[in-house]
């Protein structure tokens, strides 16, 4: 095969030398307490992350806006937790937690917003998580539900080389209106791709209720319109996101096509930062504050004997040490050299001419050096052309 | 003072109210009133009827625009960003844009959003878009430079008979502030270039934020090298004021086009070809473009100050158009 | 309001003119026994329409190709008639039974497949049927599921000056899997409109079978992922789908949203004129030869002494005679004139240069015509530009 | 005798055996062969895992090309009409193009369809839809006027390790027949123009269909005027050959651009520009463009005709550049 496209395949056994950091359960979905530690500590991770990533926002170090997942963490977290190596995972922009079980450094996650250098993402795009291909992640671009349609192509791989191997992605419920997406979920469906969809109905996109997005009872509905199993689900409860998530995923690496996992959550901040999301009412606020998932999960940890709240105490620390570290290690790193921007748009060698404006002033390198300016006749139609202009 | 913003924002006011037939309709311009906040407060003057808040369904939207525009009504719609047009490129180009010439029922209707880069927003929140639309037969496109244009375009666009693009470039949402006069009726007819700035050794042709950044240039080549550079601001893309550019380059003979959209394939191709076919034998200087690079729109601020054309950009390449 | 797009509001009273061709029942949906003779002349006029524009195509005076509805004409038929004046249609490209519904002259139709001039369309797009704004017909573009996206802005525009009309539309099973057509009926569900989409389920799209295009059971499945009720009937008996369509255009009409009526009928012929369907089961052509929906309704006519043989004769004699008679004056009307080509791509007065090769040689009028070379000054940014290059 | 269409299809076959991991997508390819019988035979002899039926869904087609390219394989996907490429226009826009660039990680993909007049098809069965792309950055653009480049760039652009964009001329499937060399192994890199028919007194640039009616043209000059133009054969657009088409600009000073999309916005823009930035001190005369009408394609024949450029214009238009 010609050089060309990354084939991942091989490169996956890069994937085996961030197992520490990778977490997923049992293929069967039993897990042990140390599983249950990592899903704690994914969930702290995550927020954790996300908390700094804002600092850093309103220090000037990461640009733009930021979308934040604060309430939610459970959601991206459990449903990642039940994939294995070799299986494939693309995030919506709300996602971090998804990108950190399948073993993004905490420090590649800082690049990608900082815009910094050092990691595959080299600044280029750090309003959308990263793609890491030897980690099986495919970042989103911002086009809502367009993800989808693209790892349809990977599950499609994965069927064609008879890999047994799955695909994950997220969707907000707001993007489920989008025609990417309704392409996406349909053409995974009558090719019963081994797909799983995560719907993370948070009530809110934007500032539109989802009540104003889909005249649905429930967003599982949206299954029955590619006839394809859906799973609601407390979005916040990380074991039952797990639990449904693991069915799914069963399913589909058995071959038993897609599967729609419906994690009913909330939104606890704005859309983006500069969203105060007043729209919001108080007491909708109050009630999810109330189902917090880490919280939740602390409690059942301590309730069930699995944790005590030194242990607790112990692991937060760790968590942002760990952070801290990785913070730190993402600083030190440099802003991409200006003229870096102009490379890669295609593989090597370049295409076309650089941009005039870096080079002289005419945008050619001296006309002298230009080929002769009568060109080796090439034949017309028909005949052997390898003599025309082919160089 | 009034903000490039507030001069978008007037401009749907005041439609709305002297015409009834006109509506809004876009993702979140009701009670958020718009991720800029164009629409703020629109939706308690006019009522939910007329300031629609829409699923996330650009071609949906364009559609309804459409058939609304059919029936008599002005809808103008709203892109959250102008980017995410591409959703609705099929309804655009194959529908809005042909639906005049294959029926003889017009469609009159606006899309607006927010183009261009500078915000450090990375490939999807940052691009023009203009050339993607630029060979559609059908459509108009408009991109404002001043407030004053701002507000005397979108009202053109509102009235107009056709459907129009109309790109506001969001670097210039707060930064451009001017005096708009309170006596005239502020109104801006489509397909009339503005002469910015008045000159006779060179002709920069150019739109939206880069009119600013060719500015700065012609200031800076009038202090150092004292020759006064004539900028033209198209204001309208389509239809192209040629008349404007041509009488330009009859009087200065040396032509800079220069927009912030990658240079192949860009704008400043069509407005080439045109000069050369109405103005060559005025011409002492081969036209030259000052565009951004060809790629994406990155994020990290290095990067994407790059990838723009800049004002030192402007003043290299205007050096060589005087010196030549 | 300035002058703009046709308002059709006024132009709409011309429909009155041509209510004598425009057939439609009762509001409450019963039916006069000449109703029953409309409906079948009407199933009658489409046939007999497409095998004169399948003859003209071989003759060379239709391009291009041609999409028939043989063996489906109860659906588009039975549909439309359950519409009032004032309603909009917009048909998909096989519905030509729904326009002669709403009052399409049967010589308009003819002249917008031969391209000719005399009607609205004047040779423009002769691959789609035609839109006649005073008939409240909205012609459809290729790309398919587009065209709900668009009557969509007219059902809006109806509800916003508070009339009680209504839309129908059409759309194969197989556009109901584009993006246009999902978010079309997400808009219209959750924007409750008064909108009623005829979902042709006719088994194939191209030589694509329906079970290739969705995994669904049931095409009424659609429905449910927009929340909006669903009737299936049997396309084939005009009857069943005037009733079905009476009870979606009554409920849309009283405000209750829109409904998918799903026609279960068959495609007898191939997809276009060039499309032998070898792929097609010679078996199931035969079980829905047996269906034919003409046939059909002309026994329970029969049986129920509504027509006896001789009249049915007559009926069908009549309308071969219309048709004919439509068709020469259809003939009669030129092609169009070449140059008409550049007209009305923009209102009134055209906007941009006219393409230089069909002028002068450089594409303009005479330079010495130009403006003068040096534009009067316009003030800069900030100022008043009432005297910059506005003309 | 080979016909453009049996260029394409043999391109596609060999490729497919040549190497397992290049396989086809698009609406109809499989038992019925594709819209225009592209693929017949293609089921039959690779399986249903390699020449994959979809639902009409241009978007997920393409997307479904993305990630497949990711994971190595080597897509060739099928538009029906290349006009039916719009709903799929931000998914090669947004992500295709942008992929590389932003994450590392290329996507080769092939999305292959008819385009072009003259079938009397209509404002949508007929478009030529490169300009819609030219501004974007990421894409290579491909369009063959013979059998022999059809064949040699598809192989090419199979292998292409970025996303292309082949744009196959329907009116050229059965009219153009060639007698393919047996014994090379054709194929033709992405990049190089082709030098059509030699000549030194006027250059024109085009390419697809309109090539032939430029030899018309010149054939035509040649024998009543004794004029010899020189025909440049673009195939590919993007990357363009500019090296080609100044080697010819500096022989003969004169140029005139044709192709059959419409002439506002359209890819003569690009090339104009190029050239008089590489080429200015060469022109004896203004660049001229022959081009369709600035309209949707017309169904009816005498429209149809009198939209697309015609034998008429290009002599009109050269001769006007000889006696310039
Ligand atoms: C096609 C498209 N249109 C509009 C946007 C702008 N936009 C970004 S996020 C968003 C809301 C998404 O809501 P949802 O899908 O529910 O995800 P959530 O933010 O709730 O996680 C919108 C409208 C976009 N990114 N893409
Ligand atoms: C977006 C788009 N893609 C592809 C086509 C080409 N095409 C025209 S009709 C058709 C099949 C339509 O099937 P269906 O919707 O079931 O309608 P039917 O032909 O059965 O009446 C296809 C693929 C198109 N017109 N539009
Ligand atoms: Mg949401
Ligand atoms: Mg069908």
């Amino acid at each position: 095969m010609p050089a060309g496209p990354a084939s991942v395949g091989p490169l996956f056994s890069l994937a085996l030398g961030v197992q520490a950091l990778c977490g997923y359960g049992m293929p069967d979905g039993s897990l042990t307490a140390d599983d249950l530690r990592s899903l704690l500590r994914f969930m702290l991770l995550t927020r954790g992350l996300e908390e700094r990533l804002e600092r850093l926002l309103k220090q000037g170090e990461v640009f733009g806006s930021l979308y934040r997942s604060l309430g939610q963490e459970a959601t991206p977290v459990g449903s990642a937790f039940a994939l294995q190596e070799g299986d494939w995972l693309a995030p919506s922009f709300r996602d971090l937690g998804a990108l950190l079980v399948r073993g993004l450094p905490l420090r590649d996650a800082f690049l990608q917003y900082m815009g910094r250098t050092g990691y595959a993402g080299e600044g280029r795009d750090g309003t959308n998580p990263p793609t890491v291909p030897h980690l099986g992640l495919l970042g989103p671009v911002s086009s809502l539900g367009t993800q989808l349609c693209a790892l349809n192509g990977v599950a499609l791989a994965f069927r064609m080389r008879g890999e047994p191997r799955v695909c994950m992605t997220y969707q907000g419920e707001g993007a489920t209106r989008t025609g990417a997406s309704h392409e996406g979920f349909a053409f995974a469906a009558v090719q019963r791709l081994p797909m799983v969809v995560v719907l993370e109905h948070n009530r809110w996109s934007f500032s539109t209720r989802s009540s104003a997005q889909a005249a649905v009872e429930s967003w599982s509905d949206v299954a029955k319109a590619y006839g394809v199993p859906a799973i609601s689900v407390d979005g916040n409860d990380v074991l039952a996101v797990y639990d449904a998530a693991v069915e799914a995923v069963v399913r589909a690496r058995a071959g038993g096509g897609p599967t729609i996992l419906v994690a009913e959550t909330f939104r606890m901040l704005g859309h983006a930062q500069h969203d105060a999301r007043a729209y919001v009412p108080e007491a909708e606020l109050e009630r999810w504050r109330k189902r917090d998932p880490i919280d939740g999960f602390e409690r059942y940890l301590r309730e069930h004997d699995f944790e005590t709240e030194t242990g607790l105490t112990a692991l937060r620390d760790e968590v942002n040490r760990e952070l801290d570290r990785a913070l730190e290690d993402a600083l030190a790193q440099p802003l991409p050299a200006p003229a870096d921007a102009s490379t890669r748009v295609y593989a090597e060698p370049e295409s076309g001419i650089p941009p005039w404006t870096r080079t002289d002033p005419i945008g050619y390198t001296d006309l002298a050096q230009r080929p002769p300016a009568t060109p080796t006749p090439g034949a017309a139609a028909g005949a052997d052309q390898s003599d025309g202009f082919l160089r | 003072m009034t903000t490039y913003l507030e001069a978008i924002r007037e401009a749907l006011w005041e439609e709305m109210l002297a015409d009834e037939s006109v509506f809004i309709m876009g993702e979140d311009v009701g009670a958020y009133g718009g991720a800029f906040k164009i629409t703020e407060g629109f939706l308690e003057e006019f009522g939910a009827g007329r300031v629609i808040d829409t699923p996330i369904s650009e071609a949906a939207i364009v559609g309804a625009a459409i058939g609304a525009a059919h029936m008599g009504l002005r809808p103008v719609v709203e892109m959250q960003f102008i980017d995410f047009i591409a959703p609705a490129f099929d309804m655009i180009v194959n529908f809005a844009a042909k639906v005049r010439y294959r029926t003889g029922m017009g469609a009159g209707l606006v899309i607006r959003g927010p183009c261009g880069g500078g915000a450090r927003a990375g490939p999807f929140h940052s691009q023009n878009v203009e050339s993607y639309f630029a060979n559609v037969a059908g459509l108009k496109m408009v991109a404002p430079a001043t407030a004053y244009d701002a507000k005397g375009l979108l009202r053109a666009a509102i009235r107009d008979p056709d459907p129009v693009l109309y790109f506001e470039h969001k670097y210039l949402y707060r930064r451009v502030k001017e005096d708009l006069p309170e006596e005239v009726d502020i109104m801006v007819p489509l397909g009339a270039a503005r002469l910015h700035r008045p000159g006779d050794a060179l002709t920069i042709v150019t739109y939206g934020a880069m009119v600013y950044k060719a500015e700065e240039a012609a200031t800076r080549i009038a202090e150092e090298d004292g020759a006064e550079i004539e900028i033209i601001d198209l204001r309208t893309l389509r239809p192209l004021d040629i008349d404007a550019i041509l009488g330009s380059t009859r009087k200065t003979g040396r032509v800079l086009i220069t927009h912030e959209a990658p240079r192949f394939g860009g704008f400043a191709g069509e407005v080439t070809a045109q000069i050369c076919e109405g103005g060559f034998e005025w011409l002492d200087a081969p036209i030259r473009r000052v565009t951004a690079l060809d790629t994406p729109v990155p994020y990290s601020p290095p990067l994407e100050d790059y990838h723009l054309p800049q004002v030192e950009d402007i003043v290299t390449a205007a050096r060589w158009l005087l010196a030549y």
